[in-house]
């Protein structure tokens, strides 16, 4: 910011500069399971899940987010589904677990931009800050009215998570936010 | 002196130096027939009718802070008595008898003002449930009635009956007898009633302690201002409920919530009656001095801090804002809070308790203004004659080991 | 908006996030058939509502989802510590308690 | 000259270039940019600018910020954006402005309802509690209803509300830093540059257009040798350098809240004369943050005597900051009086530029400062040990009249003093309102005689003036200090001091001056404390003489400090003339709480974005597109849309559901269902959960099958049902109803995580994973067995009340065999994904079978027919299993589950409890109303005891006639008896009858 008007355009200037758009189709599970379970998930997905608290995990285009301490939401292609589905179920055999696919139960956006940190703060209230909210962080949390799950792919770009229900409400907050630069 | 308006012109003339002191500040005694603790209004309406109705003077209301600076002095300040249940329905059904006489009754202008309240309907459940009390309250012989979004509009102009709101009025129940009262002047006229009939109200008095003879019976109060005895002590503490009880090795079925409240700045007249919309959660009325006057939910959290969170205040605007559109460039003046005691079915607690001479009279919660005169009237009765009243009757504690409950918050949400 | 810090998440996070559920360390009864009326009611209504430290039970709906306990000061509304659901109520060191 | 007559010729902050015109009650004026309303009339000479509340006395500008009393105005803008109560000094000029006085009629000059002073004796402090209760012979209220209220009512008030909705949108931001500094003059400002430097993040905010505060005020004096004037600009532009700094002007710290979380709200677009139709007007700011420095400065106090309130009469800084920042002379003949330094650099100043300075009066005895040696020096007309005991002037002070306070407190002539202004200073009060709402402890500074920051509650430093800082060096000092150490507290590093040399300015030698003592009135006059509220210094009098002791009494008896201002100018004098009349000590007496907001904010910013559409999200379902495009009517449910009816050509809502239910009867009909709450409950011990939290049995119940749940609340009263699939020996589907569904999945997961811990069995919503199709009707199995692939539909394969996996119409799906018709039926669970598409194909069917799509209300009443009850409506959180004779689906065999024990308290197993039965009204046709009651005789005596109440009614036309369903005391006992029914238009009697009133036997159920 080289000059007072930008820091103060920063507030409340329309040039801010965000994107939202809909990620792609995906197959989405939520695990649920103790230790054993975790960690056959782990190997069979080939991601590890995080055990730290509101982590993301991901290789191969899958990807497991913490949601609470014994609740992951995993993401894999949409064409990768049934794949992922029977593998998993074949891994954890006996194990006591609970896996239910839910790929239709949320819609993704990708929320991205220099002022994305601004936008997404018009409705959620942590602090988004990379410094509080690093690239790989991902929580369940909220936005306005709706409940989203957000995680931070890169530095300028966050993943929304939201119940297909909720997408128009969210979208149109996110479309409010966008205009007057958060 | 009596209040009229030909003393006024009287005293106008000579400068106003003859009032006199509207209550005594008296030092405590050592010992009364009762002490009421808490000079809120219904405390203060107990000793009023303790002196009046049954001669019972040698009274002392303590008060931990300035009379009438709990709840009473902090609420919306809504009357109605449409209320579902038929025990409800008598008990504000006679606090709202009494209001309509209060005041000549006090010789205190406390402005009640039955401007009619309106409570608005959302949905289809909301109408199938205002229409349950409209059946309900004709049958006991109480005012409310029925009214279409075009009536309602009709009834208070500014209100937006679009159908294109997000939550639009699908109608709303009306009880014309309903209204308002200046909250402060009702502290003040029983506090000067009850002064005049020899009532000792003490202020910055706080009780600490509880005290009872070996048989466990009250003998009297410790306070802040040294031992005061009494075989009777009823409790009328509100949101401080069961920190007193606790005094006596009670616990109650109580919780504390925050519930704040809001006044726009003054201006011209343009809100005639009270609209209250609990699926939203806005109650709003203008007051004579032009301020409209709002009530929002309770926080979450029990807490004894009078004051709350932004977020519960945002949330009621925006329902204000969608209701009233021509209301959203006013602005908010002043927000405070007070400190509400909740019982699990949403009704008072009045009545006798496992401890000897100690009586109660609680649980108010968001909506026991309106009883003042009725509660104050009734628990004055319960602790001259040591049994209930009958109106008083059905709020027994005992009533939560029965289970014979008088769930007005499952029928109606929230009561103001 | 209080700030609350979830066990789970090891992460304060905004009020608003959270739904309060009640007093902490009511214990439901293993066989209630075997308690009078009293008993039950206790346990079901009667709540010790302290003006001071309250150990109370929060969710973090809006988060991981988990239950978890909070000592909090009902006067200052701050919250003293939080712990996770099955945990004694920790001890607090002195001057929390005057506060 | 150009905008206003009494503009200087130079200096200032204002553009005097860029003329600005404006109307101000249809006058033509003209200002220039940088003016704000308030300056900007100054400069036209015009002081008069608004009525008090009660007696309608003219009223001037007496201040220059936002604790201004007197000055509100309405600002008139196109449609719906009209604003009234607007400080004019808050008010930023612009081309075009329109506003007008409030609280006067027929105009500002000539009011009626200046009456009300003539009149004034009769209208002390809360006259209204003492009258109006008459006259005996009327009916008690009927005067104070009919004629008082309103005639009090209609003279109360300031302006008025606008008459059409606001047009404009309002944006909100959730915001972090680890410091917020509020306010931005010379303390704020080095506190800002202290932190930033540190390397903390920074909000800085300050209400006004400016930043900069004091310093923009300043006429002399250099920091760091650089002019005063100069180094707010400078400061900014080094903040602004720095990227982890947010500068907010126009943005008030409004409230201090828990955990250092404060609320901002910044204007954005109203000082602009055409503002971006698209952006927003205000955004609210909920800052979190680490360390807070407050930085607001201080307040100058009125001096109160007699007519104190005259236009032209104005504070003392607020003169200096017209002059030095807008370029305004207040007068051409001015009085300087106080009881502070302040009056001699105002003094001086104002000598500066022209104005003839008629006296400096200063009510101390014997001062001695630096300020007066120069005002001395440069020749000015000082008196001390004088002070003001009137003024004269109609709509302007013309003459003021002091005295000489003797020793025995007495008070001597001493003359008289014409002039046009009379600029006043009573001293300086801190501005702890945010201080006190983070509910830190004040504590009274017996010198300064001011309530200063005492303990902190919070993560804050107060920093300034408001910190009681005297003089802009201790000020820039203690601004810097706070920086660092709000940063440290943050973990940063305690970095370099700046050093800060200050030179050249007019020091005041005490902080803040005592709280003058008022010189109060004889006779009639009146001398104001609450300007805005007309409280005068014997309304205080009045409230302590009435016994009223505490200051919150005193404060709600006559209103002071309960005004817009909230007392900002009021509230110290009416505290020192309290503790005067009441002989202790201010201390002793106190303050009144202060509290959020500080200044008042728009309940649009409040309320933000949520309004229309997005005030609470509305909730589709996959199906919603179809069922608009049919014309469907919708209900709320929830923040669902739900499918109402579906309207044919002409059809009203009675027509079109008596259709769809003999359509349904007849044939097959297809609805929506995707609302119901869904929970797949998995894991070993998943039977065994839902045993403990169901009355219902589940462990013994078979894979494939189903069975009806009645979820209880720990009293034992019904809050919840729905059928649950047994998919595997480890999983079950259970539906709850569309509003329960958040809560019971809730209250599941409580019971599991912190009363069966050790159960293994996980929860996950399902709700909005599945669509929901529901066919019901005899042809029901003829329209879906062709699109179902992959299981049998027949009877025996699928027999009501059971599930299978099946693809229909191509799509994976979960097929239920259940009903809630009564009729032969199916809901297929198919992936949201596909809902559109499968309902599409089965719609198509039903349509080609005679059937048709049904919606909530035909639903309602099918279900009625059949006796089955809707959670919420048969019941009210009152009502136990028994009582709607589901006593039957308690597992009888079960020792707990959540709400058993409470079934036999008491009052549960009384015999008179209200039961669930169905009413045949006499006439076929009569409907009762929802919610009607229940009595034993047609006319009952008013205050009869109902025996219960109808729950549901609907016309039946299957049946052709109504039915309803009620809760009737002992209902079960009274099959056959007559009851009545009052209505308005007189009873119905009704036949009471079993709720189940279509097909008792349940032989529909197989087709
Ligand atoms: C924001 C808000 C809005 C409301 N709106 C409405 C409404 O619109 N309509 C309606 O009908 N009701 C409303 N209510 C509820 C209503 O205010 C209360 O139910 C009612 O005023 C309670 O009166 P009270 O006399 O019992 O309690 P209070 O007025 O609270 O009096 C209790 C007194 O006990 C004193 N006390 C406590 N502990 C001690 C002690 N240890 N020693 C001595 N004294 C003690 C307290 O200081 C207090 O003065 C509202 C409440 C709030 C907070
Ligand atoms: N202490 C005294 O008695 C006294 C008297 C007069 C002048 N002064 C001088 O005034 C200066 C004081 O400097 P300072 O920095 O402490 O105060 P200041 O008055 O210069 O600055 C305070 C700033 O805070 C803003 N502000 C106040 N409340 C706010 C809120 N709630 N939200 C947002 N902004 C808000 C004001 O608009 C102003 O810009 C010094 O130069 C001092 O010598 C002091
Ligand atoms: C019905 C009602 C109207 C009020 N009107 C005003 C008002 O016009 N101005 C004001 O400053 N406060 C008003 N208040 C609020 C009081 O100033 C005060 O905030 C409230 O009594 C709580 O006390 P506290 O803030 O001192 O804790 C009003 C309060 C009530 C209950
Ligand atoms: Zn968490």
């Amino acid at each position: 910011m080289a000059s007072v008007d930008a820091a103060v355009s920063a507030g409340g200037g329309r040039d801010a500069g965000a994107l939202v758009r809909a990620a792609a189709p995906a197959a989405r599970f939520v695990f649920r399971g103790r230790d054993a379970a975790v960690a056959t998930v782990a190997s069979a997905l080939g991601t590890p899940l995080s055990l730290e608290p509101c982590r993301a995990s991901q290789s191969v285009g899958r990807i497991a987010l913490w949601l609470g301490p014994d609740e992951w939401l995993l993401i894999a292609p949409r064409s990768e589904g049934g794949l992922v589905a029977s593998v998993l179920a074949k891994a954890l055999g006996g194990v006591p677990h609970a896996l239910v696919d839910v790929s239709d139960r949320n819609s993704a956006l990708i929320v991205s931009g220099p002022a994305v940190e601004d936008v997404l703060s018009a409705g959620c209230p942590l602090d988004l800050d990379q410094a509080a909210f690093p690239v790989g962080m991902c929580t369940r949390t909220l936005f306005a009215k709706a409940e989203i799950v957000l995680w931070r792919t890169a530095p300028a770009e966050f993943r929304v998570e939201v119940a297909r229900s909720f997408l128009p409400y969210v979208e149109g907050v996110l479309a409010v936010a966008v205009r007057d630069g958060g | 002196m009596q209040y009229s308006f030909l003393n006024l012109v009287r005293q106008g003339l000579s400068g106003h130096q003859d009032w006199p002191a509207q209550w005594r500040s008296p030092e405590p005694k050592t010992a009364y027939d009762v002490v009421v603790v808490g000079a809120g209004g219904h405390g203060l309406a107990t000793a009023y009718y303790l002196a009046k109705e049954h001669g019972i003077t040698n009274v002392a209301v303590l008060e931990k802070g300035w009379l009438g600076g709990g709840n009473t002095g902090r609420n919306t300040t809504i009357i109605r008595s449409n209320y579902l249940w038929e025990e409800s329905e008598a008990i504000y059904e006679h606090a709202l008898r009494l209001w309509e006489t209060l005041s000549r009754e006090l010789n205190y202008n406390v402005m009640y003002s039955p401007r009619g309240v309106m409570m608005l309907a959302h949905n289809v459940h909301d109408v199938q449930v205002f229409k349950r009390h409209v059946h309900a309250n004709r049958l006991a012989g109480i005012d409310n009635e029925w009214l279409s979004p075009e009536e309602a509009k009709a009834f208070c102009p500014p209100l937006n009956i679009s159908r294109q709101l997000r939550y639009p009025v699908l109608g709303g129940a009306l009880q014309r007898r309903g209204g308002v009262a200046r909250h402060d002047a009702v502290a003040w006229g029983y506090a000067r009633g009850a002064d005049r009939l020899g009532v000792d109200i003490i202020q910055n008095c706080e009780v600490t302690g509880i005290r009872r003879d070996i048989n466990g019976a009250v003998e009297g109060v410790e306070t802040t201002r040294g031992t005061i005895k009494a075989k009777k002590v009823g409790v009328v503490a509100a949101g401080h409920t069961s920190v007193l009880m606790a005094m006596a090795s009670l616990r109650m079925p109580i919780e504390s919530f925050p519930l704040q409240a809001l006044v726009s700045e003054p201006i011209k007249p343009v809100l005639p009656c009270v609209v209250m919309s609990n699926s939203i959660h806005a109650y709003i009325s203008q007051s004579d001095k032009g301020e409209l006057v709002i009530g929002a939910g309770t926080d979450v959290y029990t807490s004894y801090s009078q004051t709350g969170g932004l977020h519960i205040t945002t949330h009621t605007l925006e329902a204000i804002a969608e209701l009233f559109p021509t209301f959203r460039r006013l602005r908010m003046m002043r927000n405070w809070g007070g400190i509400v005691d909740v019982t699990p079915d949403r009704s008072p607690i009045i009545g006798t308790t496992p401890v000897p001479g100690l009586f109660v009279n609680c649980g108010w919660g968001t909506g026991g203004f309106k009883a003042t005169p009725g509660s104050g009237h009734v628990f004055a009765a319960t602790i001259a004659r040591g049994e209930p009243h009958p109106i008083a009757a059905p709020f027994s504690l005992e009533r939560f080991v029965t289970g014979r409950l008088i769930d007005e918050a499952a029928a109606a949400a929230v009561a103001h | 908006m209080l700030l609350i810090h979830c066990p789970y998440c090891a992460m304060e996070r905004p009020e608003i996030e959270f739904r309060h559920a009640g007093e902490a360390h009511v214990a439901r009864a293993p066989d209630p058939s075997q308690l009078d009326d009293e008993t039950w009611a206790e346990f079901l209504y009667f709540r010790s509502n302290p003006k001071g430290v309250h150990a109370e039970r929060w969710r973090h709906v809006h988060g991981c989802g988990r239950f978890f306990n909070a000592l909090r000061d009902t006067v200052s509304d701050r919250l003293l510590v939080t712990y996770k659901a099955g945990e004694v109520r920790p001890e607090l060191p002195p001057q929390e308690h005057s506060r | 000259m150009s905008a206003g007559a009494f503009r200087t010729a130079t200096g200032g902050r204002i553009d005097r270039t860029h003329t600005l015109r404006f109307t101000f009650d249809g006058r033509p004026l003209q200002g220039c940019a940088g003016d704000t309303l308030a300056s900007a009339l100054l400069a036209n000479g015009r002081h008069l600018v608004g009525r008090s509340f009660k007696y309608h006395r003219p009223r001037g500008i007496v201040t220059s910020g936002s604790e201004e009393p007197n000055a509100l105005v309405t600002v008139v803008r196109d449609g719906g954006r009209t604003t009234p109560n607007l400080r004019a000094t808050q008010v930023e000029l612009y081309d075009g402005l329109t506003a007008i006085s409030q609280n006067r009629w027929p105009s500002l000059t000539r009011d009626l309802g200046a009456i009300n002073d003539k009149l004034s004796l009769m209208f002390p402090a809360g006259f209204y509690y003492k009258t109006f209760m008459g006259p005996r012979f009327l009916p008690e209220n009927w005067a104070w209803t009919k004629v008082f209220e309103p005639a009090i009512r209609r003279a109360a008030g300031l302006g008025r509300a606008p008459t059409s909705a606001d047009p404009d949108r309002y944006a909100s931001r959730y915001a972090h830093c680890d410091v917020l500094v509020a306010g931005a003059g010379p303390a704020g400002l080095a506190a800002a540059l202290a932190a930033a430097e540190a390397g903390a993040r920074v909000i800085v905010a300050d209400e006004q257009s400016e930043m900069g505060g004091s310093l923009l005020s300043a006429s002399r004096g250099a920091i760091n040798g650089v002019p005063t004037a100069q180094c707010a600009a400078d400061a900014l532009a080094q903040l602004a350098g720095h990227a982890r700094v947010r500068l907010l002007p126009r943005t008030t710290v409004f409230g201090y809240f828990a955990q250092n979380m404060a609320g901002l709200a910044e204007r954005i677009s109203d000082h602009d004369p055409s503002p971006d139709p698209e952006g927003p007007r205000e955004r609210l700011w909920q800052v979190r943050a680490r360390h807070v420095v407050i930085a607001t400065g201080a307040i100058e106090r009125p001096l109160v005597f007699s007519n104190n309130d005259r236009p032209g009469i104005m504070l003392a800084g607020a003169a200096l900051t017209y002059l030095n920042r807008y370029g305004v002379t207040p007068g051409q003949r001015a009085v300087i009086a106080g009881s502070h330094d302040g009056i001699y650099a105002a003094a001086l100043d104002l000598a500066g530029v022209g104005v003839e300075v008629a006296a400096v009066l200063d009510t101390r005895a014997d001062p001695q400062s630096a300020a007066m040696a120069a005002a001395l020096d440069a020749g000015l007309p000082i008196r001390t040990g004088t002070c003001i005991v009137g003024s004269r002037g109609h709509l302007r002070v013309s003459e003021i009249m002091i005295g000489a306070p003797m020793a025995d407190g007495s008070i001597r002539d001493a003359g008289r003093i014409p002039c046009d202004c009379l600029l006043m200073s009573g001293g300086w009060t801190p501005s702890v309102h945010l201080f006190s709402q983070s509910r830190g402890k004040l504590r009274f500074d017996a010198a300064a005689g001011v309530f200063l920051p005492g303990v902190s509650a919070q993560s804050e430093t107060s920093a300034g003036a408001c910190g009681g800082a005297s003089g802009l060096a201790a000020v820039i000092e203690s601004g810097a200090a706070a920086g660092r150490t709000a940063a440290q507290a943050c973990g940063f590093g305690l970095g370099r001091a700046r050093a800060y040399r200050v030179e050249g300015i007019l020091e005041a030698t005490e902080a803040t001056g005592h709280v003058n003592a008022p010189r109060l009135p004889q006779g009639m006059a009146k001398a104001f404390v609450d300007f805005q509220n007309d409280v005068t210094s014997r309304d205080l009098e009045l409230a302590a003489r009435e016994g009223f002791r505490s200051i919150e009494h005193i404060k709600r008896y006559t209103t002071t400090g309960m005004a817009t201002d909230q007392g900002k100018t009021s509230n110290m004098n009416a505290l020192a003339l309290v503790s005067g009349t009441l002989n202790t000590t201010v201390p002793d007496v106190g303050l009144t709480t202060f509290r959020q907001p500080y200044t008042p904010v728009t309940f649009g910013t409040l309320a933000g974005m949520a309004r229309g559409d997005l005030f609470d999200p509305i909730r589709r379902t996959s199906i919603d597109g179809w069922a608009q495009g049919k014309g469907a009517a919708f209900e709320d449910v929830g923040t669902w849309k739900r499918a109402w009816y579906f309207p044919r050509a002409k059809e009203d809502m009675h027509a079109a559901v008596a259709r769809e239910c003999r359509t349904v009867r007849a044939a097959v009909g297809v609805f929506d269902a995707s609302t119901l709450g869904k929970i797949e409950v998995v894991g070993p011990d998943a039977a065994e959960f839902l045993e403990r939290m169901y009355v219902n049995a589940f462990k013994a119940l078979k894979p494939g099958r189903c069975r009806y749940g009645i979820l209880l609340n720990e009293a034992g009263f019904v809050i919840d049902d729905g059928v649950i699939a047994r998919l595997a020996q480890d999983r079950f589907h259970v539906t709850t109803t569309t509003g329960g569904a958040a809560s019971v999945l809730n209250m599941m997961e409580d019971y599991l995580q912190t009363e069966w811990p050790d159960l293994q069995v996980w929860l996950t919503s399902t709700t909005e994973q599945w669509a929901v199709i529901a066919v019901q009707g005899p042809r029901a199995r003829d329209v879906i067995a062709p699109l179902v692939d992959g299981a049998d539909v027949g009877g025996e394969a699928l027999p009501h009340m059971s599930v299978c996996e099946a693809k229909v119409a191509g799509v994976p799906a979960r097929l239920f065999r259940v009903s809630f018709t009564g009729e032969l039926g199916f809901e297929i669970n198919v992936p949201v994904g596909a809902g559109r598409s499968v309902w599409e194909a089965v719609a198509a069917r039903v349509e080609d079978a005679g059937g048709c799509a049904y919606g909530t209300e035909a639903m309602h009443v099918l279900r009625a027919e059949k006796g089955y009850i809707i959670v919420g409506q048969e019941t009210d959180g009152t009502v136990i299993p028994e009582d709607l004779g589901l006593g039957w689906a308690i597992g009888k065999s079960k020792a707990d589950f959540v709400g058993r024990r409470s079934l036999v308290r008491p009052d549960m197993i009384r015999t008179d409890r209200k039961q669930l039965v169905g009413l045949l009204t006499r006439g076929r046709d009569v409907l009762l109303d929802d919610g009607a009651q229940v009595t034993s005789v047609a006319a009952p005596a008013k205050g009869t005891a109902a025996l219960g109440h109808v729950t549901s009614s609907y016309h039946s036309s299957v049946l052709g006639k109504s039915i309803a369903l009620a809760l009737v005391r002992g209902g079960r006992g009274l099959m056959g008896q007559r009851l009545h029914v009052p209505m308005p238009k007189g009873a119905v009697e009704v036949e009471v009858v079993s709720p189940v009133f279509y097909d008792p036997k349940g032989e529909k159920l197989n087709g």
